[in-house]
């Protein structure tokens, strides 16, 4: 296990030079954040001034020496626009998106998993397909389209839950519901999956044999075999929540890494753009990581492998 | 040990047909077996893939696989009760008590993410009819300790928070008996227990059976495709071709005397580890299908001394000796 | 051998997405034809028309008009076609380089894996939306960059599962065999790899013509995709964002239109799945 | 980074948490919140906002130097009560308003003047203007705790103007004191300034909150107990959380107005703030001469071909204006504005006939094909709609027009310095309007500035020398009758080039829940509210009008 | 190390002290080797023309890895593999080519060693297209020769393998495999998992394939009987290792190997009631990961001395063309 993390972490390491090696370069690629801090009726003087102060007037190659350099040393930077270093700007906003994520990972089970078992009890059957119908509805609407609609009917219309910002329990509430839809599809279509294979497996065969009840053999031997594969979409889902967090968190005024990666895309903020996708890819990889672990430990075949 | 004479039937089956409903047809898997199981015998039924030996046997528990499969005729009777009118309750209560099973790959029966002893665990408090999570640990574990010990593993109380993974194939399938047999079941199904399991490997593991079986008194439907695995398991033998039983007896007449062309070919078919080494005996062609059987035998197609009473009608069963049946028109009944 | 019949009961066919899908390609096809009017031209009088049925709405404009006074049906009919090619472009050359790295990485294993899946580990850690959206402020916004965006978003999800099929198609003694009939690594690839993942290919492109559908729209969203005037319903439904309040049908006819379209090329990419290939579970 | 981590966990535990406000005056109560699209850099030094635009959030806890009229628009008195020149033009004498403190207590001084202005010139400094400051400014001199010396190289008069908000936040007071005894760190993290609101907390990305002073301020005491400044970027929700209460007001475009109207909001518009352009680069490149536009009566013709009352009534729901000649706003000092209004209805007016007829004149009666480049700043949707709607304005006069929108921080020519890849092109964009036009002109049409619209140095003909002669002696020209004449000159100049052509004027919208605040009015010319907050009434108060 | 078999003439092929090591690795940037599983440690035998080798034994016990070396899709770790006297790995271009036809196989699977994606017709070509063996028509013109001779009807080339059953899907994998006139067939398991009355079939058309093609057969076994009936010689092996090696009618009439003997004394026969002298072994085979020392049996072994865990015993011949690996006979 120990060798399996240590190499798992030396693949990430190259990844992320990977990542930050794009990042950077892209970055430069895409504009200047100069204009975007001055009026329009700068002069070029002004401009070149600016320039040399944000540090983007060297040659490519060595403003990423300069990255390079500090990066090693954990200075990403210091944001262009907030003026602070880039990593506390991302650790500031971090905490936001990362209470939003457990609960719409905990919708999409909780409504997923059921779905998935009622369908695969049901496969081929109009129950199978009226969840299987729910269940994409979640993929099929646009989550900007889904969280705009919300707050016209809840916040506006019925006036019961506040439609923006972060605040108590009842903010959560539409976020939640706009980022997590997505994923009952997902937990869905692989649990059903999942208990479809695991239920013509021989070792159900030998729990009912054994005259055991229906219910432990579907909710105890089944679920908890079909759970394994659904562990495994954890990784990927943060992956896409952190994502699909862009979206929500500029729909609901969430300040959250999100909203702060949009940013910094739209203002050009440079260091701020790239400790963004740098920690945001440590995020994912150690996430993953993490999944990797809880798997082995669900699954005794890993872990005593 | 239950006061059961010797020689009481505590199985009988009566004319069971198990049918596929597909929307491209009907496919008769089962299509009228009969036979009886008598307590402490080991009755073998043999048969080629797919003559329906396996889903006789699921049948009989009540466990057929989803997707269309259905017992739409037949007696199942177990120890005079036909369980085939069970609700599914008392089925689950019949299940594991009265009559249980031994599946065919010991890969696949035990569940991967449980350990052995909590495998074992759920059988033995089955049988105490206990609440799952209510009974004392130690004690149950103690008595799952004995079970592995009573299927000889060797140093059970390690084995018992081991997982499937863990061990070997044999070892798996010997778990697999003892939970099969934790509930004293009078009748245990046996569906080809042996067939994944090295040469060597599987006469330990038939051995075991015999010792389980001679322990307990219980009647094995002994379900395979291997006639040296027959030989050496079983008292009586049915052979089955094309969803029916063509024909049925004691061992060692049917190895000496069949009656059936089918079974004649069969075991002439095999090749022996004794004798002259020259051309086998073949039976040529294929088994028909079951979505679309000939109204008369079912063998006819491939037989050699078939004639035209052969295609026209199915024969009947003729009793051709002593408690020694045959499906075919040139049996000679006793 | 057990006597187990091994029946599959397939899942009936999905005849309404089928016809809604159908009516969408339609509409994509023949658009001139079928569009009442351009979808691009502006009549600023007539703007934000309700849709005829409703009380003020006009029976020129069936769906009613946004709020240049174009004629909704007409961009949506037009916006079916925009939709459907980068669903094509994007799935041809994402998905199409996602098979060839699957392929590839399953057969050749070693080294070539490694790198390749490492590869696919970066596409997946590294934010594709986010890749669209600097890409686009590169680029400019336009058709060529949404598919490069969205082909980046697709191909590690496609090489990631093609791999895992060939890595188990390459146990199959077929593939043995054929090497020692002397076919060559690229000709096994060729002949006996490709033709059995491409069930599970096609059960990917259905699957994802949806995830390509909802990333052009949230492109659009974000204002990364194909620039205005040019109607695509992710687009449409940008414009009218702001006025659910007063012109709920600026953004709700293009929300349903997507919403119909993407749930029946789900549920058509379900049936697909279970008929096909019923191991499949990836999304 | 542990530690960080660490941090990070600590803070998502601890989800809301309560701040416990001290209680206080009673006429002062209630929270007003403001929801905006952007707060930019979300900084609370002076010295590290450029754009003065963005720093509605800095206005409300600072100062400047000068201040507005709030009548008229434009620059009136702020922390300094009156400026002015001395006979030769190069020093500006600033006389303090006594009695404002900072909100530790200090007393606001000539001494925090100076260092404010030094501080914004300095090389830390991200002021947009620090360039141009320490080039013009030679010396700043205490003459007395009221009274400032500003000595510049060459005479500039529009210097007070820069010092204001109108332009740039340059002019923004910080406490010298206090920022030397806590460092710059300590500052930026519990920043202190002298407006009517006092600093609560800052939560990057989410809100700025401030509390009122209590005590009286020349810009007005506070209606209300707290103000919160809420970043919510999206624009519906924003409409939707005025129409819920959730705040007060909100900053929108016209694409919510009609919503927000019918929804029982007030919609505020800001007169005159920035009009909408659009123009043609580098048109006396040898490289276009043979192209249409190079021509300027092909230019004019498009500007008829736009119906800007239809773009105003159905695009900006009415709530804009015919514009003026380019950036220059009523409000602008020297200026002729109502010679300049007259000679705009007619020069802009529509006429599609007329536009055929010269592109046919001048040999395109099938019109030609025509590069459109439209660019927005964050949360200028409308600016896409507008250009949407004159693209195919042109379309119906025969031009084919392809158009590309563009995000202002991509606008590729802008960000080389250079027009190249916009040679041949028409862009469009947002401007914002400036007291003093000069500088305005100067950054969009001398060969020195980025854009240089009329002539580049090797291409300076005679348009281009004529504006370069006419703004130079602007520069330095202190006669107010000779410098409206050259303003004028040089408006006209700029307008009968037809290279930069308005479209419309006046953006600056805001949805109001009546329920939450009382009848305000904004300052005109100044499309962000920072300085009104402080006058804006609660409801149940009489209306505060100018 | 052991002496190849005596021969009339030279053998088509020869293995020679085949060693096959898997490595189990530790470590990232330097890996320490664990151990090897030794699933094959120096094996040698040969194969003379036109005729067939039995290599028995149970699970584990190496018969496939040797197959899979035999066929070049191993490397061996050690050892060589000869076929007409010119070692097979290592070959490169044409020489590989021609290799392969010279040496086809016939695996366990009937489900898997067709693709199902392709005509069996083609399937059947395959060879003969890679090693442009001729034009089309000549081509098809072979395949039908080829259904036909392994009794199937020659317009079947135009199916897909779904619509056969395991046995014809057996024959076609055997047409397949004899398309380009194969020296020598790797037979791994080729009836085992066909039905008995199957079995049979596929059993006599490989007997009368040899017959008639001359082709030798190296058949990989876990059944006695069938190794009994289509073996001249018989190669028994027990973790990775030869323990017995001798003619087949020899070895039957002969068991020397306590091992050999524990095998056929678990074969149950199809008669009932034959008490023949029985061992049963106790335990499961151990790890080839780390396989006992000495002989490799005597952790099971009913005749087990003190030497035997001390001393590897030497195959060593104790009648004519009798190999033995046992301390019983030295």
């Amino acid at each position: 296990m120990k060798r399996y993390i240590a190499r798992r972490l030396m693949q990430g390491a190259v990844l992320l030079c990977m990542v930050a090696t794009i990042v950077f370069f892209l970055g430069r690629l895409t504009g200047n954040p100069v204009d975007l801090m001055l009026p329009e009726d700068a002069t070029a003087e002004d401009r070149a001034a600016l320039t040399q102060t944000l540090g983007l007037d060297g040659p490519i190659l060595d403003q990423f020496a300069i990255f390079v350099g500090k990066a090693i040393h954990g200075d990403l930077g210091t944001s262009i626009r907030m003026k602070q270093p880039a990593v506390d700007a991302f650790f500031d906003r971090l905490p936001n998106t990362l209470v939003l994520i457990p609960w719409a990972i905990l919708l999409g089970m909780l409504l997923g998993i059921p779905l998935g078992v009622v369908a695969a009890l049901h496969r081929g059957g109009l129950l199978d397909r009226a969840a299987g119908t729910v269940a994409v509805l979640g993929v099929a609407m646009p989550s900007f389209w889904l969280g705009i609609l919300l707050i016209f009917v809840f916040s506006v219309e019925l006036g019961w839950l506040p439609s923006g910002r972060m605040g108590g329990p009842a903010h959560y509430v539409l976020p939640v519901i706009t980022l997590g839809t997505f994923l009952v599809a997902g937990f869905m279509r692989i649990t059903r999956s999942a208990m479809l294979e695991v239920m013509e497996s021989e070792f159900v065969k030998l729990a009912r044999i054994k005259g055991l009840s229906e219910a432990v053999v579907i909710w105890k031997h089944c679920l908890r075999n079909a759970l394994i594969p659904v562990l495994t979409l954890w990784g990927v889902f943060v992956g896409n929540l952190i994502t699909g967090a862009i979206v929500t968190e500029t729909v609901f005024a969430w300040p959250g890494i999100g909203r702060l990666t949009y940013e910094a895309v739209i203002y050009r903020d440079f260091p701020l753009l790239q400790a963004v996708i740098i920690l945001k890819s440590i995020l994912i990889l150690s996430i993953n990581l993490a999944v990797d672990i809880l798997y082995a430990y669900v699954d005794p075949r890993i872990r005593l492998a | 040990m239950t006061p059961d004479a010797k020689g009481e039937t505590v199985l009988e089956v009566r004319d069971l047909h198990t049918h596929f409903f597909l929307r491209r047809g009907v496919v008769k898997a089962v299509d009228g077996v009969s036979f009886s199981l008598r307590r402490g015998e080991v009755l073998g039924l043999v048969g080629e893939s797919g003559c329906g030996k396996s889903l006789t046997a699921l049948s009989l528990m009540r466990l057929l696989p989803k997707g269309g499969a259905q017992t739409i005729k037949g007696e199942v009777l177990l120890g005079g009760e036909n369980i085939l009118e069970c609700t599914p309750a008392e089925m689950r209560e019949i299940r594991g008590r009265r009559i249980s099973m031994v599946l065919q790959d010991p890969q696949t029966s035990l569940n991967p993410v449980f350990a052995i002893g909590d495998q074992l665990r759920e059988a033995l408090l089955r049988r105490k009819r206990a609440p799952l999570t209510r009974a004392p640990h130690a004690e149950v574990m103690k008595e799952a300790v004995a079970a592995l010990r009573r299927v000889e593993i060797a140093a059970p109380e390690q084995r018992i928070s081991q997982y499937p993974h863990q061990m070997s194939g044999g070892m798996k399938q010997r778990v697999v008996g003892a939970i099969a047999i934790s509930g004293e079941p009078g009748v245990l199904i046996a569906d080809e227990p042996t067939t994944a399991l090295d040469v060597t490997i599987q006469l330990q593991y038939l051995k075991l059976l015999k010792r389980l079986q001679a322990e307990t008194g219980m009647a094995i439907l002994f379900i395979t495709h291997d006639f040296g695995v027959v030989g050496r398991m079983c008292d009586r033998v049915a052979v089955m071709y094309a969803g029916r039983i063509v024909e049925c007896g004691p061992v060692r007449r049917i190895f000496e005397a069949p009656q059936h062309p089918y079974t004649r070919a069969l075991i002439a078919s095999v090749p022996k580890m004794t004798g002259p080494v020259g051309r086998l005996t073949t039976i040529e062609g294929q088994p028909p299908s079951l979505m679309d059987l000939p109204v008369g035998c079912r063998f006819a197609s491939r037989c050699s001394l078939v004639e035209q009473r052969c295609l026209d009608a199915y024969p009947g069963t003729v009793r051709v000796g002593d408690e020694h049946t045959a499906d075919c028109w040139k049996a000679t009944p006793a | 051998m057990g006597s187990k019949a091994r029946v599959r009961r397939t899942a009936r066919v999905p005849w309404i997405p089928i016809a809604i899908i159908s009516v969408i390609v339609i509409m994509a096809l023949f658009a001139p034809l079928l569009a009442p009017y351009s979808p691009i031209d502006q009549t600023l009088r007539d703007k934000l028309l309700p849709p005829a049925w409703m009380t003020g709405g006009s029976d020129k404009y069936f769906l009613g008009t946004d709020a240049f006074g174009r004629d909704i049906l007409s961009r949506l009919i037009y916006g079916a076609r925009v939709s459907l090619m980068v669903a094509v472009l994007a799935l041809t050359v994402g998905g199409g380089v996602g098979l060839a790295v699957g392929i590839v990485a399953g057969y050749v294993g070693g080294a070539v894996d490694s790198v390749l899946m490492r590869l696919v580990d970066a596409a997946f850690t590294f934010p594709a939306i986010l890749f669209a959206l600097l890409l686009s402020v590169t680029m400019g916004q336009g058709l060529g960059t949404l598919v490069i965006a969205i082909t980046l978003l697709l191909w590690a999800s496609f090489a990631r599962v093609i791999r895992g099929e060939v890595l188990s198609l390459r146990q199959r003694d077929f593939v043995a065999l054929a090497r020692v009939r002397g076919c060559s690594a690229p000709r096994i690839m060729l002949t006996h790899i490709l033709p059995n993942v491409l069930n599970t290919f096609m059960v990917l492109v259905t699957l994802n013509i949806g995830v390509v559908i909802i990333a052009e729209a949230t492109l659009s969203f974000l204002g990364a995709g194909i620039p205005p005037p040019t109607p695509t319903w992710g687009l449409m439904i940008s414009e009218g964002r702001g006025r659910i309040a007063d012109a709920w049908w600026v953004a709700l006819i293009p929300g349903i239109a997507i919403t119909l379209m993407v749930l029946s090329v789900n549920l058509f990419g379900d049936w697909l799945r279970d008929r096909l290939d019923p191991r499949l579970r990836q999304l | 980074m542990f530690r960080k981590v660490a941090r990070v966990f600590a803070l998502a535990v601890v989800l809301v948490a309560g701040a416990s406000v001290p209680s206080r005056a009673q006429d002062q109560k209630g929270t007003l919140v403001f929801a905006v699209e952007s707060l930019s850099a979300q900084t609370l030094d002076p010295i590290l906002e450029g754009r003065p635009g963005n720093a509605v959030y800095q206005a409300v806890m600072y100062d400047s130097l000068v201040g507005f009229d709030l009548e008229k628009g434009g620059i009136g008195p702020g922390v300094a009560e009156r400026w002015e020149l001395s006979a030769d033009g190069l020093t500006w004498t600033f006389f303090i308003r006594p009695g404002q403190t900072f909100h530790n207590g200090d007393k606001l001084t000539a001494h925090d003047v100076k260092f404010s202005l030094e501080r914004q010139m300095g090389p830390g400094s991200l002021a947009s203007a620090a360039a141009s400051m320490r080039r013009t400014i030679k010396n700043i001199e205490v003459v007395d705790d009221l009274t400032v010396k500003v000595q510049t190289t060459s005479p500039q008069i529009g210097l007070p103007a820069g010092l204001s908000r109108a332009v740039a936040p340059e002019g923004a007071i910080m406490p010298k004191a206090y920022i030397e005894r806590v460092g710059e760190e300590e500052f930026r993290k519990k920043p202190i300034g002298s407006g009517p609101w006092k600093f609560v907390r800052n939560v990057p990305g989410d809100r700025i909150e401030f509390t009122a002073v209590t005590t009286p301020h020349w810009r007005g005491r506070p209606h209300f107990k707290d103000l919160h400044l809420l970043l919510v970027p999206e624009e519906s929700t924003r409409v939707a959380m005025v129409r819920t209460g959730e705040a007060a007001i909100a900053s929108i475009g016209p694409e919510t107005m009609l919503g927000a109207s019918r929804a029982g909001l007030e919609v505020l518009s800001v007169p005159g703030t920035m009009q909408a352009v659009f123009q043609f680069w580098g048109t006396y490149k040898p490289e276009v001469k043979d192209s249409p536009i190079a021509k300027a009566r092909v230019r004019q013709a498009l500007s008829l071909a736009i119906d800007r009352k239809q773009v105003i009534e159905h695009v900006m729901n009415g709530r804009a204006r015919m514009p003026y000649p380019f950036a220059t706003f009523g409000y602008t000092d020297y200026f002729s504005a109502d010679r300049w209004e007259k000679w705009a209805a007619e020069a802009y007016r529509y006429d599609p006939v007329l536009a055929k007829k010269i592109l046919a004149e001048e040999g395109y009666p099938n019109g030609f094909e025509l590069k459109f480049a439209n660019t927005a700043l964050p949360g200028t949707q409308f600016m896409v709609d507008i250009g949407t709607a004159i693209a195919d304005m042109w379309t119906k006069v025969g031009v084919k027009v392809t158009i590309k929108h563009y995000e202002w921080g991509s606008f590729a020519p802008m960000e080389r310095g250079d027009q190249a890849g916009l040679i041949g092109w028409a862009s469009m964009y947002r401007t914002a309007g400036r007291p003093d036009a000069p500088w305005r002109y100067d950054g969009a049409f001398s060969p020195e500035s980025i854009q240089r619209l009329l002539g580049d140095k090797e291409n300076c003909q005679e348009i281009c020398q004529d504006f370069v002669k006419t703004s130079r002696a602007l520069g330095s020209e202190l006669d107010k009758t000779k410098r409206t004449a050259l303003t004028d000159h040089m408006v006209e100049l700029t307008a009968n080039s037809w290279t930069v052509i308005p479209i419309l004027e006046g953006m600056g919208y805001y949805a109001i829940n009546t329920k939450k605040v009382g009848q305000f009015a904004p300052i005109t010319g100044r499309h962000e509210l920072g300085d009104v907050f402080e006058r804006i009434p609660r409801p149940e108060q009489k209306p505060w009008k100018k | 190390m052991s002496a190849p078999l005596q021969d009339q003439g030279p053998p088509l092929l020869r293995v020679e002290g085949v060693r096959k090591y898997f490595a189990l690795t530790k470590g990232i940037l330097f890996t320490r080797t664990l151990g090897h599983i030794k699933a094959v440690d120096d094996v040698s035998f040969d194969i003379r023309a036109g005729e067939t080798l039995g290599l028995v034994g149970e699970s584990g016990c190496g018969k496939t890895t040797t197959s899979r070396m035999i066929l070049n899709l191993e490397e061996p770790t050690e050892g060589r593999i000869l076929l007409e006297g010119e070692a097979i790995h290592g070959l490169q271009g044409d020489a590989l080519r021609a290799y392969r036809t010279k040496v086809q196989a016939v695996f366990q699977d009937p489900w898997s060693s067709l693709n199902p994606r392709m005509k069996v017709g083609r399937t059947i070509a395959e060879s003969l297209i890679v090693n442009a063996w001729g034009d089309r028509a000549a081509i098809d013109e072979r395949v039908r020769e080829l259904l036909v001779q392994v009794g199937l009807r020659p317009e079947q080339a135009q199916q897909y393998p779904h619509e056969f059953s395991g046995g014809q899907r057996q024959r076609v994998a055997l047409a397949a495999a004899l398309a380009s006139r194969p020296r020598l067939i790797v037979l791994d398991e080729p009836v085992s998992a066909l039905d008995v009355s199957i079995r049979a079939q596929m059993m006599n058309l490989l007997k009368d394939i040899q017959a008639k093609d001359d082709v030798a057969y190296l058949l990989v076994a876990h059944d006695l009987a069938t190794v009994r009936h289509m073996a001249d010689h018989t190669v028994v092996m027990y973790l990775g290792k030869i323990v017995e090696r001798a003619p087949t009618a020899a070895l039957f009439d002969d068991v020397r190997h306590p091992y050999t003997k524990a095998l056929f004394s678990a074969v149950l026969e199809a008669w009932p009631g034959q008490a023949a002298e029985e061992i049963e072994l106790k335990g499961e085979v151990p790890s080839p990961l780390d396989p006992p020392s000495g002989c490799r049996f005597h952790t099971r072994c009913p005749y087990v001395m003190p030497h035997c865990s001390q001393r590897e015993p030497a195959l060593r011949e104790v009648s004519p063309d009798h190999f033995v690996a046992c301390h019983l006979f030295e």
